[in-house]
């Protein structure tokens, strides 16, 4: 089984480790020499202008763009060459800017589906039970993102809400040690997102799991985040405290200067 | 399954077992054709309708399972042995042509079953001493099982149906494994499905890899059925015709490509009246069903079946305002 | 494992789960099963109204024994198996006699069944294997490629003095059926073959193919392919001058080909039993009424469809009986004479295996027409 | 040398036809993401047209031309664009390739019940000579068909890079949406594209059926080659498609000839196979941005 808890001993230790990240297009430096840690436990909120070099760098974390120099590591490990299944297997979970649940499946098989190729092998998830003995962990999961009395409906069926907590909950399934949210608050309307901000919060405290998000809404960010980075020109201009963040003269610069 | 899908189940097994009985020996080769078809279009239903792959060579793959089943048996093996060592010959040689395929993109599956569908046309014609050439081979016995002959065509026909049986138990049971979750989860979203785990690649592989081997079956039950296997038999334009199965009757759907197994072998049936307009009729028909509905028949069915109850309440309605 | 072992314990095996035809009835039901869709629609076409043509004629004269005959159609869709399918319904459906198949990889299949079922089955095929394989119940309206190619080799070797000859053929198995009875012909001749060139079905581009040939040395070519890729190849090698005679079948020179080939066919030489133009009035009678009738031209399976027909009716009346069992029995070692039955058109006797032997002609293409350059008698 | 000659100019001229159905497939591929596997009906067709016009309305062979012409924008354009890819577009693309496959058979068998089933005799627009190049045997069609069919590319090239409706049409094919915000007509330039694939495939029957002869059958093996043509050239480019097309003529040619007449029409395919391997995005196409 997937431990879900994270041990205590390992609050504080670095999941995420970025050294000298580089990636120029053409010419143009999208991330120019970032370097920083997360530590277990922590919700990081990555923030800067239109352009700044988040997406590129996300995109070096998760292995989707090769990096000119530098290295990434996740719980040591370094993600250079690894496929998306494969990151997801080293305990990396995501969500992406666009909502993506699977529409023609049910919310409990969409939570299976997230969790079932982390237990056993390729020849027990073939003859072995057709849930992986899942159903109890994910309908638990369901339920504490509110969404038990919808378990058997369609997922396409859901309001968008609905599917982005889904969308988010299928991140956690399989227990990782860290996950990366993509503008978890795009096109969510306000009820929604405090809803869905509870959850994380919650989440994060109940089971000890470390976030880095993405997002443009300033006041999700500065309300769910311990830790905020600043990036803009491709490097980190700003790093502190949600409060540090607000007062600081550069980002302010920054964000209305530019 | 609930209860009432499992009477229906039953039923339908009842019925096909009724089928033959004082029907000609014709009829019965036709429902013999259609279970053949059936599990063809089942194995071509796991590629097209549950991984998302478009692979022209169903019937290349049925040649390889007719041809290996045939040479076996001819040679004394019996069909027990043959017929799976058919179905391994036509799983591997789908790993091999799939993997480099899918490694590159994902529509170049297309492509590449294309034209190894003609390149198998061309060995099974060209290497006389193995195949018979274009004259094919003939005499190709029907097996025995303890004491069961299946020479007489409704012996044929039980023994077709048990093996059909068997494979739909066990795709069924496929289908909702977890593999078969990911089968679904990689034709709906396959970044996503990625994103949480599921090799993608290793998935639509074996997905691929397992409906050719459904195809090599196939081809196990059609050369004893005929007793005469010739390479045109298993020609593009076959291929073409079992791909035509699966998507008139509904990809994706379990039921999906028995239905348009049944609609493809039985059509010329129908409209043999018209004589040479047939085949124009039924290319006509093909064309408006993939305008009106893409889905095929089961999807037009639910279509019809929506709205004569009227639009089911979304979940998120009925819960109102609690989001 | 001997093939005609297994397939004689085949047959009886089958033969016991077969129902025979009821036998009394008001009706004679002769069931005709061609080639109406698909590649082979043009011959299975040809072959189906030939019959038809054939059919209410006798009706019109009376039917067979004083009974009307009811022709029913099967569509073989050129493919063998649908067509052992179609041979199947017809016997389901109480056939007392079959027409058909037209193509020769459709009726090595078909007239298992028919064997089976002790049905007599007139065929338009020419591939040699079809009388080789026992079969007491198929019987040809033409001979088959064995007994065509030693004629035209005779005429290769005593006629032209050739020692040297180059062979394209189409890489089906019409095509593969003609090629292996003419090589063999050719080998116990001791005649060298110099290029073995097959093409592809349906082939547009012969460059490559007149290519080969042309620089082989041979002193003629013989050319058996299909009529539209005749037509294809005689350009390409008026194209490219090739000069030493082309001899084929009727595939080479008839009138479609020259139709289609123009000044191209001029020179080509074919080997010719049934042709609308074979030089006899019976032959050509026919083929007038014909396109009368369908607004086309017949072909030679046209006329194959025609005798085939004519033929169930003889050997019936001859039998005096509706008994299909005895039907194919009298046709072994018949011989009928176009004098006593019009219907035939040409002489026409059958040996044990169903093989037919016949008068035939030797063809030159001259400005656009076909002229008999010589008679050769039947072997 | 002069065999070796022979082969390579017949086939080029084969090959130019075959060109003109792989561009035609290309440009659609680009502008509406259509698989058309009717595309070898699609040159099969017009030449019934001119036959039509020539034999049944009695029309000069140059004027059943231009009536083939006009009618196969009509129906292969137009019609085939509003009322058979348009009402799909929505469904992705496998409902697509399933009705134009039906189409396909549906063209096929139409011609052969209502026009005929045998192969027809058709008019040449020049008058048949054999000339000498160098001991090779060239026909004056065989020149026309690669004169033309390269002055077709070149005024399609010019059109697509030179004029401002070409580059809109480019534009669309590359980026649909950022070709709207540019203020680009996308349907219009989509409709276009369905259009100048009826023109191709119109012009390219004009120029076979001489040779090939007008059969109802004939789009089969030129479909499948122009899919093998435009898949070895590169999908995403008019070139590629031009320089597959000629490559496969010539390469069918040289097989039959020094590989093996048995196999020739394996070559094309194995070519094919080893250009997914080694060079995905074709002789001259660009790689696209892998979709993971």
């Amino acid at each position: 089984m997937t431990a879900h808890v994270r041990n205590a001993a390992d609050a504080g230790a670095s999941v995420l480790s970025v050294r000298n990240i580089s990636k120029a297009f053409g010419g143009i430096k999208a991330v120019d020499d970032v370097s920083f840690d997360v530590n277990s436990g922590e919700i990081l909120g990555l923030i800067g202008p239109n352009g700044s070099g988040k997406s590129t760098l996300f995109n070096c974390i998760l292995g989707q763009l090769k990096p000119d120099q530098g290295e990434v590591r996740v719980n040591g490990q370094s993600v250079a060459g690894k496929r998306a299944c494969d990151l997801n297997k080293l305990g990396v979970g995501r969500t992406f800017q666009m909502l993506q649940v699977f529409p023609q499946m049910t919310v409990l098989e969409n939570i299976i589906l997230a969790g079932q190729e982390h237990q056993g092998t390729m020849f027990t998830r073939l003859f072995g039970p057709s849930d992986a003995g899942l159903t109890e962990e994910a309908a638990k999961l369901i339920d504490f993102f509110r969404l038990g009395h919808l378990r058997d409906e369609l997922a396409g069926s859901l309001s968008y809400g609905q599917q982005k907590l889904l969308d988010a909950a299928m991140a956690f399934m399989a227990g990782p040690s860290l996950v990366l949210l993509d503008e978890p608050a795009g096109g969510v309307n306000l009820t929604m997102l405090e809803n869905l901000k509870e959850r994380l919060v919650a989440f994060n405290r109940e089971r000890g799991s470390t976030f880095v998000v993405i997002e443009h809404n300033m006041d999700f960010v500065m309300s769910l985040c311990t830790r905020i980075l600043v990036l803009a020109g491709g490097r980190i201009i700003a790093e502190g405290t949600p409060a540090e963040i607000r007062s600081n003269p550069e980002v302010i610069e920054a964000y209305l200067g530019g | 399954m609930n209860s009432r899908n499992l009477i229906l189940v039953l039923v339908g097994i009842a019925a096909l077992i009724a089928a033959p009985l004082g029907q000609g020996n014709y009829v019965i080769y036709v429902l013999c054709s259609w279970l053949i078809f059936s599990i063809a279009a089942m194995g071509l239903n796991l590629t097209l309708g549950y991984a998302g792959q478009v692979s022209l060579a169903q019937a290349a793959f049925m040649g390889i399972g007719a041809y290996t089943t045939a040479l076996l048996t001819m040679a004394g093996v019996h069909w027990i042995f043959a017929a799976p060592a058919a179905m391994v010959l036509c799983f591997v040689i789908g790993l091999v042509l799939g993997y480099p395929a899918l490694r590159v993109q994902h529509h170049f599956l297309a492509f590449v079953t294309l034209a190894f569908s003609t390149l198998t046309f061309l060995v099974l014609r060209n290497e006389e001493w193995l195949t018979g050439g274009s004259l094919g081979l003939v005499g190709i016995m029907r097996p025995k099982f303890l004491g069961f002959d299946t020479m007489p065509q409704l012996h044929f026909y039980y023994f077709t149906l048990a093996v059909f049986v068997l494979v739909a138990l066990l795709f069924w049971g496929l289908v909702h494994s977890p593999w078969g979750r990911a089968f679904k989860a990689l034709r709906e979203n396959p970044i996503r499905a990625n994103s949480l785990g599921v090799d993608i690649r290793r998935m639509t592989l074996l997905a691929f890899a397992i409906g050719s081997a459904l195809g090599g079956l196939a081809g196990a039950l059609a050369a004893p059925l005929v007793q005469f296997i010739d390479p045109p038999a298993f020609s593009l334009m076959h291929s073409l015709k079992i791909l035509l199965m699966v998507v008139v009757g509904g990809s994706g759907y379990f039921f999906g490509p028995i239905l348009g197994a049944g609609l493809v072998i039985v059509m010329p049936e129908f409209l043999r009246f018209t004589e040479g307009y047939y085949l124009m009729i039924y290319a006509a028909m093909v064309l408006v069903l993939m305008i009106v509905c893409p889905t095929g028949l089961i999807g037009l069915g639910r279509k019809f079946a929506s709205q004569f109850k009227g639009r089911s309440v979304r979940g998120d309605l009925k819960e109102g305002a609690k989001l | 494992m001997n093939r005609r072992h297994v397939f004689a314990l085949a047959a009886s095996a089958l033969l016991l789960s077969v129902s025979a035809p009821a036998f009394a009835q008001e009706t004679v039901k002769i069931a005709n099963i061609s080639e109406l869709s698909g590649p082979g629609a043009t011959s299975g076409v040809n072959w189906r109204d030939g019959a038809a043509m054939a059919i209410e004629e006798i009706n019109a004269g009376g039917g067979i024994l004083g009974k009307q005959v009811q022709l029913s159609q099967y569509d073989s869709q050129s493919d063998a198996q649908t067509s052992r399918a179609m041979v199947q319904k017809a016997i389901d459906e109480g056939a007392f006699a079959l027409l058909g198949t037209v193509y020769s990889g459709s009726t090595i299949v078909n007239m298992l069944v028919a064997q089976q079922a002790g049905i007599p089955q007139m065929t338009g095929s020419e591939a040699p294997k079809i009388t080789q394989l026992g079969n007491p119940y198929i019987f040809r309206t033409s001979f088959g490629a064995q007994k065509s190619m030693p004629k035209i080799a005779a005429y290769l070797q005593d006629e032209m003095k050739v020692t040297k000859v180059a062979v394209a053929w189409v890489n089906t198995e019409f095509g593969k059926g003609g090629h292996d009875a003419f090589v063999a012909e050719m080998k116990e001749r001791g005649i060298e073959i110099v290029a073995d060139v097959p093409s592809e079905n349906a082939q547009a581009d012969f460059a490559a193919d007149v290519v080969k040939l042309k620089g082989s040395g041979a002193e003629a070519i013989f050319v058996y392919l299909t009529e539209e890729e005749s037509a294809r190849f005689l350009r390409e090698a008026r194209k490219q001058g090739i000069s030493v005679p082309l001899v084929g079948e009727t595939t080479l020179i008839g009138q479609k080909v020259i139709d289609l080939a123009g000044e191209a066919s001029n020179g080509a030489l074919g080997h010719v039993s049934l042709t609308p133009d074979a030089p006899v009035p019976a032959v050509q009678e026919m083929a007038k009424k014909f396109e009368e009738k369908y607004k086309y031209r017949a072909d030679h399976n046209a006329i194959k469809g025609y005798i085939g027909a004519y033929a169930i009716k003889y050997a019936t009346e001859a039998v005096g009986e509706l008994d299909s069992q005895k039907v194919a029995e009298k046709l072994h070692g018949l011989t009928l004479k176009a004098a006593e039955n019009p219907g035939i058109l040409i002489d026409i006797s059958w040996d044990e295996t169903g093989e037919v032997s016949r008068e035939s002609y030797l063809v030159e293409v001259k400005d656009g027409k076909q002229t008999v350059k010589a008679t050769l008698p039947a072997n | 040398m002069t065999e070796f000659l022979q082969v390579v100019l017949s086939g080029l001229a084969t090959g130019s036809i075959y060109a003109l159905a792989a561009i035609g497939f290309t440009l659609l591929w680009q502008a509406s993401q259509t698989i058309n596997f009717a595309q070898g009906e699609f040159v099969m067709l017009p030449a019934f047209f001119v036959l039509i016009g020539m034999h049944v309305l009695g029309m000069p062979l140059i004027a059943a031309m231009i009536f083939a012409l006009i009618l196969s924008l009509i129906l292969l354009g137009v019609i085939f664009k509003k009322f058979v890819i348009e009402p799909m577009l929505p469904h992705g693309t496998l409902p697509i390739v399933m009705a134009t496959i039906a189409l396909g058979i549906l063209m096929k068998e139409t011609v052969k019940e209502f026009y005929s089933a045998e192969a027809q005799p058709y008019p040449s627009l020049v008058a048949d000579r054999t000339l000498d190049f160098f001991g090779a045997a060239v026909s004056t069609q065989d020149i026309l068909n690669l004169v033309v069919s390269m002055l077709v590319v070149v005024a399609l090239q010019f059109f697509l890079s030179g004029t401002r409706t070409g580059r809109s049409m480019q534009a669309t094919a590359q980026n649909p949406q950022v070709a709207e915000i540019l203020g680009v007509n996308i349907k219009r330039m989509v409709l276009y594209t369905f259009l100048i694939n009826a023109a191709l495939a119109a012009v390219a029957s004009f120029l076979i059926s001489p040779i090939y002869l007008a059969k109802f059958s004939n789009g089969e093996p030129i479909g499948l080659v122009a899919f093998i043509a435009a898949i070895v050239g590169g999908f995403n480019q008019i070139r590629g498609a031009l320089v597959g097309g000629l490559l496969i003529g010539v390469v069918d040619n040289l097989a039959a000839i020094y590989v093996s007449a048995q196999y020739r029409a394996a070559v094309p395919l194995i070519l094919l196979i080893v250009i997914i391997l080694v060079r995905p995005q074709g002789l001259l196409g660009k790689a696209e941005g892998r979709a993971v």
